[in-house]
């Protein structure tokens, strides 16, 4: 399975279990570790000298993980799945956090430019503004003013302001 | 003398500072009231507490901030006093008056006091007139005016609200070309945030350290000072660890801050607790605000002292005089756990907490109002819980922090426990080379790449995943465990779970 | 001097104690090992430590009293030095031989001071050599000296191992009708209890206090007092409840028992931590015994004295000398939550933790090694947890810990946290009225009747059975509360989950 | 529903919810309750003036509650269950505690007296004897020395000394 943890993606299949180990590959390599389950539904996993205290479980569609301290929120990536965060130029602006949409910039059909600022979200007191990646026009405004989004949602739409390239682009099938 | 005897206390406020409240004043004999918003309506501080009032909906200004609504339910519940927590109303002058108006205690300062010392021109004044030094300075949002003042005073300078604290609106302009934009943008914020549009202008001093002073007053003139806390890691203006005594600090410069804090609380006539913070440059420092109110790392200061400020504060309230203070002992640590993403720029994270564990044994203090179930929302500061770690030496408690941050986990919202760590652990830290510019200068990237730990992480995310591939094996299913996942009330009708009260 | 550095830590002990002193050795920069029973593969300290070997199966005397085991544990991990916690082999002076004879350090006092400590006969001789006073008494298990003694001292006589202590194989005999039972019953459970069927018979105090001190010697001759705990809340000479400073406890008694304790640790070459203890009857007390270990109740000693003690045991293990030690400050109190009904005669119970609420906040420490999944057994002993809260004065720490006890809940496996709430809650408490007899005098059916609060629980309990009965409201499930009743590696073959390692 | 706690039993009934209180009706007697629940999983349940704060599962076929610090063991008592714990002269001898089996000085076929030590229990360092509650007869043993044995289990069986009353004696009847 394809797991994609912040810009990063990896390939992770789980080989099988003997009594002394668990064999997975990662990213095309091989790995043994042991797995020790604890009482409170976590475990111990160790490799190459070191050990670490995991507990996880699935959240809406992405697995979440703690590895001590240290959280990790993975999303399954599936084949064929479009992702449309990494083109040339996104033709979405989403919300990095949730929050409330304290300005909406611009309307549909404005011609933006490159770094110009579209929507100001303020989560926890502080102001976040997102501009647009490159020159583009607005396609669609989907939020007003004081309403609360969730991380991800989407606020605009964009039109790539350059001649449309092919939609199914060299950043999606990197993305893959 | 406005104080007397109160029986039953109102916490206007939520999370972990409204429950560690309601422990105090149950134990000093206290009844509690605690408020919620309908997002809080399962909250621990509502369990925590002997009744629970709603005041209003999820937003904050609509409920914790809603002065009218939390005057009624302390009317209405019969509670004869208020003690504001810190942030929401704790600084705002009027809701001390609207308490004053009602005929209720305000567990804080009085209001004239609060006003003078949450307006930055006049607590300059004070402080001027105190003989405390100030930071070169001046009050404007004129952008002739401020461009003048950056001319004389030299790049970079700090544009930020009059009114307010915490960081909010703080803007840093490192040249005039970006002088225009940033007033607007912080005088915005400042209105937002407190009401009060007006912006104060001061030197920046490029690597201070945040050191800042705990003073007690109480209504009939004494005023103590509880040490110093070192404040210096920051993110954005917010403090991150906190740490007392101050490594590096000489007895001549405590003492002189002290003495500079007091002479402070002193001039501004200031009673119940309050922190005079200062910036700390080599062996100078400067005032810099006064805090009214109860500290978010109030607790590295009780556990040296061996008292409970939030008990002190309600004898104050009650007209009591302040009581002998031991002498300090040993040192104390807090890191500051927060619902953010330390690995994607610590943009806010939300999301229920699935598995909790936590920290414990000597020396160790976890402040929080997460349990399993807890929901944390976008609403509120994302502040999840304090670590509080304590010990003889400052290298004990260092390590001790390290494997209590090694032993805290919160599934389910991603938190900065985890980088804490790391910066815990860093050279940096373990030699105390403490500055506001610590995290820029040492973890300019956020945490650390470590790619076992990532390898780690991945194995843990496939057995999550082979669960719902359907491994299940019946024969593990045993008794104990499927009692865990049941949970009797989360099967009441749905009205049943949210009905306010 | 057979003190040097040691670099890993073996735990020889389980539960609490072993997580406690695991978080220890980690903050003073040690490895650890920890050691379990084929019942402990999944247990908290198996977690915490750096290392874990399985040295048996579930029952103690193969397992966690099996020292050819651990030492085999100790040399294949590489351990140097082995910290035996409480109970088990922790006054063994035949596990401390061997320890030595594998060229590792015990974290302890030396075999023969222990073997002499140990035996009750030679610890009085020591005592009556040091000019420490003891209760009348002598050795035997027979059953004509033993009439002899019983009419010359008075009845009640207290019949007891000589070997041992905390309770086990105690009896108190009220008349010689009784006394030829009593030394069958107490012989056969000193023999299956210690190995060692030698009784001690003492002339038997009708309501004292038991007082304790705890002593600290260094490998160079100083021995250091740490204050006393009066631990008088006992249920068949168990302790329940500690407190320190003893309450009505004057400073010419508290200094003339810290002088018995430290001429007494001094006189036995007394190493390491250990604890003296006493009968106070009025002003005058008898020594009891030593406990040559640390003791369950060392918590409240370190919060006073802002120390602690199992880094101050590793320090004197590696042969460094006492440093200073700071006054003591304030008060603390210890209640002992146990896996015990207290409805049914305080027997034992057992079951796996469904859902765990702990207590927090200003001066509340909880060392405990339960979370939610931890299974508690019948094979050890049943003790859950440590609830300590410190605080300024008596009254202050024993309302902390009555709202502490509210805070605290283990759903799943039966303890005595409710009753202790009414112990500490009570009116003969709160007047510090404290003998060993408390408990049968205030309590003597247990806990009181609350017919509110069983009401509660049937409310409560006809909840849960609703719940079984399919009113699942399938609005009600949302994701976060999916997630909570997953937990992945509940679903691994179960070979996987058992296997040793 | 009927509930046993300890010696004792309840008839507890919900009467039903409406939007301001839990109505149930406990031996007899009706009351009105508000349950706020929260976010752990457990509730806040006041009736008169008091206020608890409860907990609870299942757990084996009993009902586990905690109400503040205190934990309750419910066992649902179905009409129509044998009871054998009840009657005039226990004809069970059951484990009142989880424990090992330290000693049996009784076998099958034995006379016994009121009060005669039958097994000898060890629990947690703890010797706990059990002993006949009337004359009996020694029906069945089924443990040895040595065994673990979980709290309930049938250690020995008894046939009463006296003459045979009828099995479903009026200590039965009372248990339903």
């Amino acid at each position: 399975m394809k797991l994609r943890y912040g810009t990063g993606e990896h390939e992770v299949e789980l080989l099988g279990f003997d009594a002394d180990a668990i064999h997975v590959r990662i990213d095309g390599r091989e790995l043994a570790a042991t797995l020790d389950p604890l009482a409170d539904g976590g475990a111990i996993l160790a490799f190459d000298s070191r050990r670490f205290r995991i507990l996880g479980a699935r959240r809406k569609g992405a697995i979440t993980v703690a590895v001590g301290s240290s959280n990790y929120d993975f999303v399954s990536v599936e084949p064929g799945t479009r992702s449309g965060r990494r083109g040339l130029a996104a033709p979405e602006i989403t919300a990095p956090m949730p929050g409330k949409v304290l300005r909406v910039m611009v309307k549909e059909g404005d011609a933006v430019t490159a770094g110009q600022t579209l929507v100001v979200l303020e989560a926890m007191k502080m102001e976040t503004s997102l501009a647009a990646e490159s020159a583009a026009t607005v396609k669609r405004v989907l939020v007003s003013e004081g309403e609360m989004v969730d991380h991800g949602a989407v606020l605009v739409e964009l039109s790539p302001a350059a001649p449309a390239g092919p939609s199914d682009s060299q950043g999606e099938r990197e993305a893959r | 003398m406005r104080a007397r005897k109160f029986k039953k206390l109102l916490i206007a406020n939520r999370g972990e500072i409204a429950l560690r409240i309601i422990r105090t004043a149950r134990m000093t004999g206290l009844k509690t009231v605690a408020i919620y918003s309908e997002a809080d309506a399962r909250s621990t501080h509502v369990a925590a507490a002997d009744d629970a009032r709603l005041v209003g909906p999820a937003e904050a200004s609509k409920s914790y901030l809603n002065i009218a609504a939390i005057i009624a339910a302390a009317k209405d519940s019969g509670a004869d006093a208020i003690h504001p927590g810190y942030g929401f109303l704790s600084e705002r002058a009027e809701f001390v008056r609207a308490v004053d108006a009602a005929g209720l205690i305000f567990v804080g300062p009085r209001a004239e006091v609060m006003a003078q010392l949450g307006d930055k021109i006049s607590a300059r004044k004070i402080a001027t007139q105190a003989s405390v030094p100030v930071v070169p300075g001046i009050e404007t949002a004129d952008l002739r005016a401020a461009r003048e003042f950056g001319a004389s005073a030299g790049y970079p300078i700090l544009v930020k609200a009059a009114a307010g604290g915490g960081g909010r609106g703080m803007r840093v302009v490192e040249s005039a070309a970006n002088l225009g934009d940033a007033l607007e943008t912080a005088a915005h914020e400042a209105e937002s945030a407190f009401g009060d549009g007006r912006l104060f202008i001061e030197k920046y001093l490029a690597r201070p350290r945040h050191v800042e002073i705990q003073v007690l007053g109480d209504e009939h003139g004494t005023v103590a000072a509880l040490g110093e806390r070192d404040c210096s890691i920051q993110r954005r203006h917010q403090k991150l660890v906190e740490e007392s005594p101050a490594p590096n600090f000489t007895q001549t410069t405590r003492d002189a801050m002290i003495d500079a804090a007091t002479r402070m609380a002193q001039a501004a006539g200031y009673t119940n607790a309050g922190t005079v913070e200062f910036l700390l440059d080599g062996s100078a420092f400067y005032f810099l605000e006064v805090n009214a109110r109860l500290q978010v790392e109030h607790p590295i200061t009780e556990i040296r002292f061996g008292c409970d400020l939030v008990a002190e504060q309600l004898k104050i309230a009650m007209g009591e005089r302040l009581g002998a203070i031991s002498d300090p002992r040993g040192c104390a640590l807090e890191c500051r756990i927060n619902a953010e993403d330390p690995g994607r720029g610590f943009s806010p994270a939300t999301g229920a907490v699935i598995q909790l564990r936590t920290p414990g044994g000597p020396g160790v203090r976890f402040d929080t109002h997460l349990a399993q179930g807890v929901e944390v929302g976008a609403y509120y500061d994302g502040l999840l819980g304090k670590l509080i770690c304590s010990g003889a030496t400052r290298e004990e408690v260092r390590r001790r922090m390290i494997s209590a941050l090694d032993e805290l986990a919160i599934v389910g919202v991603t938190n900065t426990a985890g980088f804490l760590r790391e910066v815990i652990a860093s050279d940096a830290f373990a030699r105390a080379e403490l500055s506001t510019r610590f995290l820029e200068e040492h973890f300019p990237t956020g945490p650390h790449h470590d790619s076992e730990r990532d390898t780690a992480a991945l194995i843990a995310a496939a057995l999550v995943a082979k669960d719902r591939l359907g491994s299940r094996d019946p024969q593990e299913s045993d008794g104990a465990r499927d009692s865990i996942e049941h949970s009797p009330w989360t099967e009441m009708p749905k009205f049943e779970l949210w009905r306010t009260r």
